[in-house]
């Protein structure tokens, strides 16, 4: 019962969802696009679009999700069961 | 001017260096860290106020190709008040045990992530940043190992996560439609929108999880858990409910600006505000856990901000954001009082604890200026606050809400004043010199706030305000009466309801919560499709 | 669990290894110009720690020492970036730029091989049972 | 192929997304919890790699003929998002584990009435 019910209103959800969809707007704008497709080898040398933008172009977000592994290594430790009161 | 990203990176870095070392004076390195950070943000405050906002690229990049972080002045001050309370908090637990190295690595860089919150200027990168510190926000209030509430910790992390691909969605939708990730660049583009319908999935999917991280109406079970869980040191609880759900009011606050022009929801949010700011003094009022009660009672002063910054007028505008700086000052207060409060007696129900006020002089009377504070009392810092909120809405619905609310807060803060009251021989209160120094700075505070209270507006955000004294003499007298009748409904009504201790036991399970956060976004969009 | 393990598999497993290690450093190392880069060449790597576990069940993998070697690597990458980018050299001299990229890449790889290798032998060791 | 029209990468993840969320507002099991939020995120990451996308595009490496080149923002972007969201499992599954131990049970329900007691 409790699984039909939240099944309905799981559709109404994407119903409504869908509805807002439909009145979204198209791109309006594409500079950035534009602007790492044309410069990103004048820029930074490489060759590969992707590894330019992490590297040079959004660096900040780079360290991190660096730091985002670091620190659930650290979770994982300290959460477990076994262990991690040894730590720190 | 100290640039804007040294501010974040440097203290991830000296954190990691300082975990990695074995040296046995790391706390006092991190003590003249948050010093040093004070003195940064003390200074780009500076520069900010006479030179006027400042936009900085990270690694150069311009045309919006790269991460920008932004210093105005708002979050100039927002960064200021971050570097003061982190330093104060890692002071009063100079002496502490549990605060090991893997403490201070987690809690330096919670830091410098709620400080890249305030800063960033990219949808992408505040994704990040919230992210990481949901992560380490799930650590430190499970620090205490011997009082492990994990399903706390669990739900909390879920749900934040849920909230944040919500977030992520979001972003795709303003990338997809807009082609840049700079808040700035995308409100400049607003007038290619034609019609606001256009954005409504969009703004939807971005707000709901901002209202889940600033605690509105529907979407606050998580925030209980959080920062009333029994693991949490009291610091973490001050830093969480004095400052991180602040993050969330003030991605609201950017996000409304953002779409400000196309989407406008103030009507929307000042209803979940009214709402916000009800409900969580009823909990507030049904609580027995001292914690909890303080938990709730942030829940309530949001909606007061809430209420502050969507009502359409300057004073009322400027009310709420000054609440917010004056709630990180009590609410700090509030819980690490408490903190001190429940180390001495070994518990947190408030049946349990008695005769604070003679075992604990200084912490108690620091302890009822932060609530004389909370609760606005004429010339502390909450009722200069309150004050703007309320002069922007005479003779309004909303006026009558206000004092409402601050009955509540009033009736409920007279439950938790009761412990301070009568006799107990069995514990010992001790209050290290440390702890002690850093209350009476942070509960002094609360009493300069209200005093200079216009001076202090004019000083962070280059903002003029009039306060009438006839007006402000009126809402004293409001505020004794409503002492009064604070005092009389809780003698009459409150101490003796069993219908309380019925709500205490309402928990939603954690399909639950989802379900809110779903409802939540569902009906924003309806009502959005509704008014446009 | 030990016992369960075919000969064949970890003979096989045994024959790959110099390849995954190969694998993963091309994709390091060309991760500017050809598709991949330091997080899915990490990756790659981390197979190499997997694999040998399965050819290998040794429980003895320091797992503290690789904590320590993968904080040491952050510690580089906020460093180099710091020291490089936000410094503005690279404006000023735009050819160490394909340097820094492949000295980033490898550092972002090798840590998070480290990172992934200890998740990994955390639920190994201590959740399976 | 009309039917296919409609059916972009776009319906797909939506589709997905609620999915996900059908699993997270009818499922009291805690792993399947987790499933559906591995879902949601891959639900939006398949979003992301729709954007801008055309039938022609190339992939975003070396000198390509302009306009044709995918974007490469969004790529990156999923990057970051995809090490978050394994961070973030691997954080969840180790909680449960834990939680496991503790309570018992692998149901919400009943480890948030096992708490109250």
């Amino acid at each position: 019962m409790r699984k039909v019910i939240t099944l309905i209103g799981s559709l109404m959800m994407l119903g409504i969802f869908l509805w807002a969809f439909a009145y979204t707007s198209p791109t309006l704008n594409v500079e950035m696009f534009t602007y790492y497709t044309e410069n990103f080898i004048q820029d930074t040398g490489a060759y590969n679009a992707v590894a330019a933008i992490l590297l040079n172009y959004r660096l900040f977000d780079t360290l991190f999700e660096a730091l985002m592994l670091l620190i659930s290594v650290i979770g994982i430790i300290y959460f477990s069961r076994h262990g991690g009161e040894d730590h720190g | 001017m100290i640039n804007l990203y040294f501010l974040i990176i440097m203290p991830i870095l000296i954190a990691v260096i300082l975990y990695l070392s074995t040296n046995k004076w790391v706390k006092l390195f991190s003590i003249i860290l948050q010093v040093f950070m004070v003195a940064a943000a003390i200074i780009n405050f500076i520069f900010v106020k006479i030179n006027g906002e400042v936009i900085e690229y990270i690694g150069g990049w311009e045309h919006y190709a790269g991460i920008a972080l932004r210093g105005d002045l708002f979050a100039c001050v927002m960064v200021m008040l971050t570097t003061i309370l982190f330093l104060g908090m890692l002071i009063f637990t100079y002496t502490t045990r549990y605060i090991n190295k893997l403490f201070l690595l987690l809690f330096v860089i919670l830091q410098s992530l709620i400080i890249g919150i305030f800063l960033s200027n990219d949808l992408f990168n505040i994704y990040v940043l919230i992210e990481v510190g949901t992560i380490i926000v799930s650590i430190l209030i499970m620090f205490k190992k011997d009082s492990q509430a994990i399903y706390d910790g669990m739900v909390y992390l879920l749900v934040n996560i849920v909230a944040m691909i919500m977030f992520l969605f979001g972003i795709g939708f303003i990338y997809k439609i807009f082609g840049v990730l700079d808040m700035y660049r995308i409100q400049e583009l607003m007038h290619l929108v034609e019609s606001p319908r256009s954005l409504i999935l969009p703004y939807a999917l971005l707000i709901t999880p901002v209202a889940l991280k600033g605690a509105l109406m529907p979407l606050f079970s998580w925030l209980p858990k959080a920062h009333g869980t029994p693991s949490a040191p009291s610091i973490v609880s001050a830093i969480l409910s004095g400052l991180y759900v602040k993050g969330g009011i003030y991605l609201f606050i950017r996000i409304q600006q953002m779409f400000s022009g196309v989407i406008d929801t103030s009507q929307y949010f000042l209803i979940l505000g009214f709402l916000t700011g009800t409900v969580g003094l009823f909990l507030a009022l049904c609580q027995t856990d001292i914690k909890l009660i303080l938990a709730y009672s942030t829940i309530s002063q949001i909606g007061l901000i809430m209420i502050g910054i969507n009502f359409n007028d300057p004073n009322a505008y400027w009310g709420g954001i000054y609440h917010i700086v004056n709630h990180a000052f009590f609410k700090s207060t509030l819980f690490l009082t408490a903190g001190l409060i429940i180390d001495t007696y070994h518990t947190r129900n408030i049946g349990e604890i008695r005769g604070v006020f003679r075992k604990m002089p200084v912490v108690s009377t620091i302890s009822i200026l932060a609530i004389l504070g909370v609760t606005g009392a004429p010339l502390f810092n909450g009722s200069i606050s309150k004050y703007l909120i309320q002069s922007g809405m005479q003779g309004t619905f909303y006026d009558y809400a206000l004092i409402f609310i601050n009955l509540g807060t009033v009736v409920y803060f007279m439950k938790y004043i009761t412990i301070f009251f009568g006799k107990d021989e069995n514990h010992e209160g001790v209050v290290d010199k440390y702890s002690r120094s850093v209350i009476v700075v942070l509960g002094l505070a609360c009493f300069v706030g209200g005093l200079y209270g216009q001076w202090f507006i004019k000083l962070l955000f280059n903002q003029a305000v009039d306060i009438d004294v006839i007006l402000y003499m009126k809402k004293s007298i409001v505020y004794f009466l409503t002492l009064v009748i604070g005092v009389i409904v809780y003698r009459r009504v409150v101490a003796h309801s069993k219908l309380l201790h019925r709500v205490r036991e309402i928990e939603l399970s954690f399909n639950n919560i989802c379900f809110t956060i779903m409802i939540f976004f569902s009906v924003t969009t309806v009502y959005l499709m509704i008014i446009y | 669990m030990g016992d369960s393990r075919s000969e064949i598999l970890s003979k096989m497993i045994g024959l790959l290894y110099p390849y995954i290690i190969m694998f993963g450093f091309y994709i390091i190392i060309n991760g500017h110009n050809t598709p991949g880069g330091g997080f899915q060449g990490g990756a790659v790597l981390a197979a190499v720690f997997i694999s040998k576990y399965l050819v290998l069940p040794i429980h003895d993998m320091r797992l503290e020492s690789l904590q320590l070697v993968e904080k040491l690597f952050y510690i580089l990458i906020i460093l180099i970036p710091t020291l490089f980018l936000m410094t503005g050299l690279n404006a000023v001299y735009p050819a160490l730029n394909v340097y820094y990229l492949v000295i980033m890449n490898s550092l972002i790889g090798l840590k998070v091989c480290c990172g992934l290798s200890i998740v990994f032998f955390r639920f190994v060791f201590y959740e399976s049972e | 192929m009309i039917f296919l029209e409609w059916l972009n990468g776009e319906i797909v993840a939506i589709i997905l997304f609620f999915i996900g969320v059908y699993g997270l507002i009818s499922r009291r099991n805690i792993v399947k919890t987790v499933i559906s939020i591995w879902i949601m995120e891959v639900a939006v990451i398949l979003f992301f790699m729709t954007i801008h996308y055309q039938k022609t595009s190339v992939p975003p490496i070396g000198e390509a003929i302009k306009g044709t080149m995918a974007d490469p923002l969004p790529q990156a972007l999923m990057v970051t998002a995809i090490v978050i969201g394994v961070s973030v499992t691997a954080v969840s599954l180790t909680m449960f584990i834990t939680l496991y131990h503790k309570y018992g049970s692998t149901n919400w329900e009943k480890v948030m009435k096992k708490r109250m007691d």
